[in-house]
């Protein structure tokens, strides 16, 4: 394996890690403009990053090591599940380390530990957001394995690179269990983002939070890696969505420098795009009763299960 | 060949099937006894009559059992007990007499139907024999069954042992050990019962089980 | 040679039992005989680890003991070796924490006997070679296992506990004896070796199939014949709970592959067969994880998560079996894997979890998580073993119950090549419910986890406890250990599970994985799927360790203590707290109200009444009422209705005997 | 060697009857129940020379691959029910519930019964073993009743009438069997002689022969206690003094039954006669499934076992009702294990009920906290009952359903529904016994021993492990006779 290819790797790990605020930061703008607001500059995320992460940390009395050693797994959990998705270029050293379903368990990791410090402390609003969320993830991780498995019985097999060359070439067609597998992605990924309408990032009352409800407690240098592990998150799904449904631009193994940095312009380009789809969607739309979101994610897990039904189906047609 | 002799034996063995449905037909006790020790009786001349035909003398001792013992001892013993023990000198019959009677046709006919194929080997004489030893201890056991009465339980119980006891003289051959083996189980089985009434005796009013049943029952439930 | 040696250590395991009823009086009894069970154990691991991994021919033993024309037979092969370390691996473990929890227990004339024999019965299950020999195994460890569950008898609930086990594993071996009459034949050729060699016809062998379901089944806790082992596992002591569950329903599990896969024989099977495995594993799998989800109880909650994993393992199974009924090989080499590597990984952390929950139980008394809490302090040590425990259960990586399951999806995922449409369909669904049953699965331990260790204590026993002794700790972070070291080097697992899947198999078995570079665990072709634990471990660590570095060096490290968040009410009670059952409520309503009929009733008090509300909620467990209630109060209506036989008049009693003898001659006198 | 076997016979047979005579006339009972256990032990050390010497056959007597085993387990039972009742009847005595007569009376009977039984399988002669069985009967009949309370008499006669029944019934049974055999034999002993018979039944009659196991199947199944002919059973069991229970349960009901298998012998010798098995397996059945009802709602220890013991007729009979090597083995097996196994339990029982001074089920709780050894040896005996290892009941229950599954699947079923019943219902009832938190009563001393309850548990864990040689070579060569 050549050395570029693992300064490649290394330059996504990176790239996602620092585009994270960015990408946080501009849909939020986005949003703001679409509300007619001003808005905080783009580059907002980082300034509180900062700050954050100079403050000191205040700890209630109740809270334990796992308190204080959660925010650091989540992130570690989220970073490397982040860094295993094909951003720019595909074929990644290390892209055999974990397939999709094993990013997919990466997140659980996260979600696991985060629900767990939600309940440190021992205030009835973490739990809340516990609760919430593990719902919610109850619903929405098997809709995402149903979508996994759409995926993998087309492209045969769940190495993420393979399924975005998979998805480059003319055997793909149209189909519909992709489309439902799509439709099935993007609810999930609203719902683990804390979106409208499931969640509201933006809210301040209590007992309508879920993902900020979790982390009320947490303050400083913790909130910092929390929030930067969300932006995270979000990306990677974004990525996620680019690199599965939209793969075009993707540079391949070994394409040379000048093809890297044209394939990653394009990346920034999808991100963007996203991001202003992410928006419009949330400005356009309220946020559910927590109890409609079952149902809501319950529509997601069918879908993927119907699009795995059909391709088990038509294989043998 | 033997139709007189075979006559004579089918008279007999007949005879006790009748008076097994006088015997069903009783409803006072003392009746039934003397019912019973003519039954008994017959029996004796049934067996003794096998004795002579069959030329065993063996069997003469059996008849002699059953004259001694079951029409002439056992009755007395039994009136002895009813009037000592004050019981009710009618019977209570379950179901009626008339039910009984039918009852009882239908096992004489169960009882020749199911014999008589049976025994296609053996002389007519141990045919009938046996199709009516069955149908008395069948008739024994109707009588057991549907009275109330502890007297016609024993009474029934007898008259089946009578059934018995004509089968095995019918028998040809039978080796002696096993008539004497019935009269001696006939007088254990006497002497217990009598223990038995005697005890229950000393305890109860009256040896009517229905009054023991329901004595037993208010014990377990 | 080795078989005989493996017999004696089995008889030094019976004698120990002997020794316990002697044990308790005296001052060093517990501690001897634990030890004795320790080095029993971990000498018959090694020797059974040796042998699966030198991949040795067959060891066979006869004795003429049993059956007399038949003599006891016993049998270590691959299938056998395997299953003996997980048994023995657990054993060796539960000795060492009943080092220190033997001395908690308050009748150990109740525990001391029947745990050595239990372990021995155990061990002999698995390594008969004749129908005779395996069901007396089985029942012995029926009977004991049920004899250390009602040690604790004076608890009515496990009195009741105790009877529905042994009710059940009576109905376990009889179904298992049916199997045998059938695979034995009118001649009776009991030995497992005239079993093989002889054909079952098909009607037969599916019979065999649904009888070994019902009766390994029953043992493992196959919904619906699951009922007992909720009550029963969390009744016993808690190294004996971590026994019954991590290593007892292994042992039905080994059961089941023994009949059907061994001596059936794959190639008999008969695609429906695997089917049918397969649905009653993803039903399994998703009620058991839902049961646990309701329960307060902490030991019940993992007795039923014990449920669940057994319908993973099933689910395998039921894979396994529908590939070689279509002789796919190799699918079906991947789908044993996964089943045989859950079967090891459940063991691992359901026996960690139990003793968890024992040393809980020995510092606060309480079972119930609803007055728990804040344990994490008291108790750094135990509530780290039991966090591992909890992340490896609830499949995450980079630890070893992900892996397996992992396994199970790839194998799920190779089954479109299935031809018959009813599999078609069946298997993306039990995918589903397998990702759900996962999810769930997550959710719930968060919930056994937060609730118990994390928050505040939620009672006076909860905030008084301390830490748990030496042994119990060892145990339960050798197991801790396990568990890692399976979740990062998987490939290592796959590798000593060749043997087993090559004899179950027809040879077909995975390609070796210790050459993979970076030990990753390649199962179907490197273009297919991937995995390594190894590297996903190092690069959490590298990423966490870097980021908190850098945080604490460049940024701040500064840290102050203040109260929680109290939004405006002061003073905050623990009660205020999230509870268990409100931490599944949301869930409850989402899936309750389909499995369990759930209500939940609020009862508000007007305004100005100084009465506190009340939530009350009603949940129905279906399989209860639909199955077991009515066939109790079938058995009991007529029981009644017969019992009137016992009080009848002898007149009557009479009438019985002429009847019985007029319908005779009547059948006599027609039948002609 | 066959003089040997010959003298060991008539020790058998006179010692019995001989200690009985004197029993009769010995007022100490201390020395009553010395000389009861003594002359059981002689009765057995007999029994065990007869397996080494075995005499010729006579016109009456005769010891033979199956009633050898029956024998040695008859004298064996016995012996240790005299050592159990030896102390068990003392403590009766203390209570006042007996007194030094009736004690008297006891021990003699004791005697008597053994020496019916021992008659009645030492029997080579139809006629002698129906005659052996109404004495073993009758004496029964005296010794239910020895308590004299109002339920105890109303047993006896309960037992009385309905064994009388039955042995009406077997004796009509029996001359059709001699009229069978005729014309083949002719007249006098010989025809009722069983070897004879045996040799011969090929030839007989075989309308004759299926009637008369009809006759003989309800006549000694009323003595085995098979539904619905099983009345008296549990009330006798219930209302007699323990050890008679004992003797009852394990003896009584098995020499019933070897009556009814002598006969099934000479129907399976007999080509031509309608196979028995469809009768047993019926009666089996329905045994087994009516005692696994009635035992649910028992409120009474020892009726629950006697109620137990139907069901395990049921499954003798079913056992030998199916045939072949395999079923006919194992009843054999099950018959053994049972009286060794039932007889320990009514040996627990006695101590328990006298111990707790009742036995009710619902006043006892709890015995393996207050009386260990008792309530773990109860719990033993259970297992062991309902055929659960490491006991020999196991082993018999397996290969009865193991081959009834193979060779009749749809009879299986019942058998097996049966069986689990069964054993639901009496776990049901002896888990509140033997668990839970004991009552405060105080607890009466044990005197009794419970050496004879340990030995027979010893004996049955021994076969659920290993069975001697020569006693699997008779079962097997009784099993082919057996058909």
């Amino acid at each position: 394996m050549a050395l570029i290819d693992y300064l490649v790797q290394g330059g996504q790990m990176l790239l996602v890690l620092m585009l994270a605020p960015l990408l946080t930061g501009w849909v939020r703008w986005v949003k703001a403009r679409l509300l007619r607001r001003r808005g905080p500059s783009p580059l907002q995320p980082y300034r509180d990053l900062v700050k954050l992460s100079r403050k000191e940390v205040v700890l209630a009395d109740s809270a334990s090591w796992l308190f204080r050693v959660a925010p650091y797994l989540i992130f570690a959990a989220l970073w490397v599940a982040a860094s295993l998705v094909p951003t720019f270029a595909g074929g990644l050293p290390f892209s055999w380390t974990a397939d999709l379903i094993a990013i997919v368990a990466l997140l659980g990791t996260a979600r696991f530990f985060l629900a767990l410090a939600g309940l440190d402390v021992g205030t009835s609003f973490g739990g809340i957001g516990s609760s919430r969320e593990m719902m919610i993830a109850s619903l929405a991780e098997p809709a995402m394995l149903m979508m996994v498995f759409t995926l993998s019985l087309l492209a045969g097999t769940t190495e993420l690179s393979a399924v975005a060359r998979f998805m480059l070439t003319a055997d793909v067609g149209l189909r519909v269990s992709l489309a439902l597998a799509l439709l099935a992605l993007v609810i999930v990924a609203i719902a683990e983002n804390a979106r409208i309408p499931v969640d509201n990032p933006a809210t301040h009352l209590e007992l309508t939070m879920v993902h900020e409800a979790m982390v009320l407690e947490y303050s400083g240098r913790h909130l910092a890696l929390i929030e930067l592990s969300s932006s995270l998150k979000l990306v990677l799904y974004l990525s996620l969505v680019a690199c599965i449904f939209a793969p075009w631009g993707m540079a391949s193994a070994g394409a040379g420098s000048a093809a890297y940095g044209y394939a990653a312009v394009i990346y920034v380009a999808k991100l963007a795009l996203g991001g202003v789809l992410l928006a419009l969607f949330e400005s356009s739309i309220a946020k559910m009763r927590v109890f409609r979101v079952d149902q809501f994610l319950g529509a997601a897990l069918m879908l993927g299960l119907l699009g795995a039904l059909l391709l088990f189906v038509s294989r043998s047609l | 060949m033997h139709s007189l002799e075979f006559d004579i034996a089918h008279f007999l063995a007949g005879g006790m099937v009748v008076l097994s449905f006088l015997l069903l037909y009783q409803d006072r006790v003392y009746a039934l006894l003397n019912v019973f020790a003519l039954h008994s009786l017959v029996l004796a001349l049934a067996v003794g009559w096998q004795a002579y035909i069959q030329e065993a003398h063996h069997l003469y001792v059996t008849a002699g059992i059953a004259l001694v013992f079951k029409a002439i001892v056992i009755p007395m013993a039994l009136r002895r007990i009813v009037r000592r023990l004050g019981i009710h000198r009618t019977l209570e019959v379950v179901g009626g007499v008339g039910r009984d009677m039918l009852a009882g046709a239908a096992l004489v006919a169960l009882a020749i139907m199911v014999m008589l194929p049976v025994t296609v080997g053996a002389d007519a004489l141990a045919r009938e024999d046996l199709a009516f030893a069955l149908a008395v201890l069948l008739l024994g056991l109707l009588l057991m069954v549907n009275r109330h009465n502890a007297i016609s339980l024993v009474i029934g119980f007898m008259s089946l042992e009578n059934g018995l006891v004509l089968a095995a003289a019918g028998a040809r051959g039978m080796p002696l050990a096993v008539e004497i083996s019935v009269a001696f189980s006939v007088l254990i089985a006497l002497i217990v019962i009598g223990v038995f009434l005697f005890r229950i005796r000393e305890r109860f009013d009256s040896v009517d089980m229905q009054a023991m049943d329901s004595f037993r029952e208010s014990r377990l439930k | 040679m080795l078989l005989t040696l493996l017999l004696v250590l089995l008889l030094v395991l019976l004698a120990a039992g002997g020794y316990g009823t002697v044990a308790p009086a005296r001052p060093q009894g517990s501690r001897y005989l634990y030890s004795v069970s320790l080095a029993v154990c971990t000498v018959l691991l090694l020797l059974a680890l040796a042998h699966l991994l030198s991949g040795r021919e067959p060891l066979h033993l006869s004795l003429p003991l049993g059956l007399p024309w038949l003599g006891l037979h016993l049998r270590l092969d691959a299938l056998s070796a395997f299953f003996l370390v997980v048994v023995n691996l657990g054993g060796a473990v539960a000795s060492l924490f009943g080092l220190g929890y033997g001395a908690h227990e308050r009748e150990p004339e109740r525990v001391l006997p029947f745990y050595p024999a239990f372990l021995a019965g155990m061990n002999l299950v698995l390594l008969a070679d004749d129908a005779f020999a395996f069901l007396f195994a089985w029942e012995f460890m029926s009977i004991s296992s049920w004899a250390l569950v009602m040690a604790h008898h004076r608890e009515p609930a496990n009195l009741r506990a105790g009877y529905l086990y042994l009710v059940m594993a009576c109905f376990g071996t009889l179904a298992l004896l049916l199997a045998f009459g059938l695979l034995a034949g009118v001649d009776g050729g009991y030995g497992f070796a005239a079993m093989r060699a002889s054909q079952t016809p098909p009607a037969l062998a599916a019979l065999v199939l649904v009888l070994a379901l019902l009766g390994a089944g029953s043992k493992a806790g196959l919904v619906p014949l699951h009922v007992w082992l909720p009550l029963a596992h969390p009744a016993a002591p808690s190294h004996v709970s971590a026994l019954m569950s991590g290593v007892m329903t292994k042992v039905a599990v080994y059961g089941f592959i023994r009949i059907v896969f061994d001596l059936l024989g794959g190639e008999s099977a008969v695609w429906w067969w695997g089917g049918l495995v397969l649905a009653a594993g993803g039903v399994t799998a998703v009620l058991g994880v839902l049961y646990a989800l309701m329960q307060h109880d902490l030991k019940r909650l993992l007795a039923y998560h014990t449920v669940e994993n057994i319908g993973i393992i099933f689910i395998g199974l039921g894979l396994a079996l529908a590939f070689q009924a279509n002789l796919m090989y190799f699918n079906a080499a991947l789908a044993l894997t996964a089943a045989l590597f859950h079967v090891l990984n459940h063991s691992l952390f359901k026996s960690l979890l139990f003793l968890g929950a024992g040393a809980v139980l020995t510092a606060t008394g309480e079972r119930d998580m609803e007055r728990l809490g804040g344990l994490i302090h008291r108790m750094p040590h135990t509530a780290l073993a039991f966090l591992i425990g909890s992340a490896a259960i609830s499949a995450l990586p980079p630890l070893n119950g992900f892996v397996s399951e992992w396994m199970t999806f790839q194998a799920i995922l190779n089954s479109p090549e299935l031809p018959q449409w009813l599999l078609k369909f069946l298997v993306p669904a039990v995918g589903a419910l397998l990702a759900l049953s996962a999810a769930l699965a997550a959710a719930c331990f968060v919930k056994a986890f937060g609730i118990t260790f994390l928050g505040r204590p939620r009672s006076p026993a909860a905030a008084d406890a301390g830490e748990t002794d030496r042994f119990s700790l060892s145990a339960m972070f050798v197991l801790a250990g396990l568990c890692l070291l399976a979740g990062v080097l998987p490939g290592l697992v796959v590798d000593g599970l060749g043997p087993v899947v090559g004899l179950l198999n027809g040879g077909a078995r995975l390609t070796d994985q210790y050459h993979q570079p970076w030990l990753t665990l390649v199962p179907v072709g490197p273009l297919k799927s991937s995995y390594n634990g190894l590297l996903v471990m190092l690069f959490m660590a590298v990423s966490g360790v870097a980021a908190a570095l850098l945080i604490h060096r460049f940024a701040s490290s500064a840290v102050r203590r203040g109260p929680a968040w109290d939004c405006g009410f002061p003073d905050a009670s623990p009660a205020t707290q999230y509870t268990a059952g409100s931490f599944a409520q949301p869930i409850r309503r989402v899936f309750g109200s389909l499995v369990f009929q759930a209500r939940e009733r609020v009862t508000m008090p007007p305004p100005g009444d100084l009465r506190p509300a009340r939530l009350e909620v009603e949940l129905h467990d279906p399989v209860w009422e639909r199955a077991y209630a009515p066939i109790a109060a079938a058995v009991i209506a007529v029981s009644t209705r017969a019992n009137v036989l016992q009080y009848l008049t002898i007149r009557r009693y009479l009438s019985l005997v002429f009847g019985a003898l007029v319908v005779l001659l009547l059948g006599m006198a027609l039948w002609r | 060697m066959s003089a040997l076997g010959g003298l060991a016979m008539a020790v058998l047979l006179l010692v019995p009857a001989g200690a009985g005579l004197l029993l009769v006339g010995l007022a100490d009972y201390r020395r009553g129940a010395r000389l009861n256990v003594g002359a059981a032990l002689a009765s057995f050390v007999a029994a065990l020379l007869l397996i080494g010497a075995r005499p010729e056959a006579n016109l009456y007597l005769r010891v033979d691959d199956f009633n050898i085993y029956l024998i040695v387990l008859n004298n064996l039972v016995s012996f240790t029910t005299s050592v159990f009742s030896a102390s068990y009847i003392a403590h009766e005595l203390e209570t006042g519930k007996l007194t030094p007569a009736y004690l008297r009376f006891y021990h003699a009977t004791y005697q008597a019964l053994l020496f019916a039984m021992n008659l009645a399988l030492l029997a080579n002669n139809i006629g002698l073993l129906w005659v052996a069985i109404e004495l073993a009967t009758l004496i029964t009949v005296l010794m239910v009743g020895l308590y004299r309370t109002p339920a105890a008499l109303e047993a006896a006669w309960k037992y009385f009438i309905l064994g009388s029944l039955g042995i009406a019934l077997a004796l009509f049974g029996t001359i059709l069997v001699y009229l069978a055999a005729q014309p083949v034999m002719g007249q006098g002993l010989p025809a009722m002689a069983w070897d004879r018979l045996q040799a011969h039944a090929g030839q007989f009659d075989p309308a004759l022969l299926n009637l008369a196991f009809v006759f003989l199947l309800l006549g000694y199944g009323t003595k085995a206690g098979l539904a619905p002919l099983h009345a008296w059973l549990p009330d006798a069991h219930a209302e007699g003094p323990t050890p008679i229970s004992a003797v009852l349960s394990g003896l009584l009901l098995n020499v019933a039954l070897y009556a009814v298998l002598r006969f099934k012998m000479l129907m399976s010798a007999n080509p031509a006669a309608l196979a028995p098995g469809p009768l047993m397996v019926g009666l089996g059945l329905l045994s087994l499934l009516f005692a696994g009802l009635m035992l649910y709602r028992r409120g009474d220890i020892k009726r629950l076992f006697a109620y137990s013991s139907i069901e395990h007729m049921g499954i003798i009979t079913f056992a030998f009702g199916m045939g072949g090597p395999l079923a006919n083995f194992a009843g054999l097996l099950h018959m053994t294990m049972h009286s060794l196994t039932k007889s320990a339990i009514f040996f627990a029982v006695g101590h328990i009920s006298q111990v707790k001074g009742t036995q009710r089920i619902s006043t006892i709780r709890g015995l393996t906290a207050s009386h260990p050894l008792l309530g773990w040896g109860l719990i033993a005996g259970v297992i062991a009952i309902a055929g659960m290892p490491p006991f020999g009941v196991f082993m018999s229950e397996f290969l009865v359903v193991s081959s009834t599954f193979a060779r009749q699947p749809l009879l299986a079923l019942p058998l097996v529904l049966g069986l689990l019943l069964a054993f639901g219902t009496l776990l049901w009832r002896v888990h509140g016994l033997a668990f839970g938190v004991p009552d405060n009563a105080p607890a009466a001393p044990v005197q009794a021993s419970v050496w004879p309850m340990l030995t027979h548990l010893g004996l049955v864990l021994l076969a659920g492990i290993w069975l001697p040689g020569p006693l699997v070579a008779w079962f097997h060569h009784v099993a082919v006779l057996l058909g």
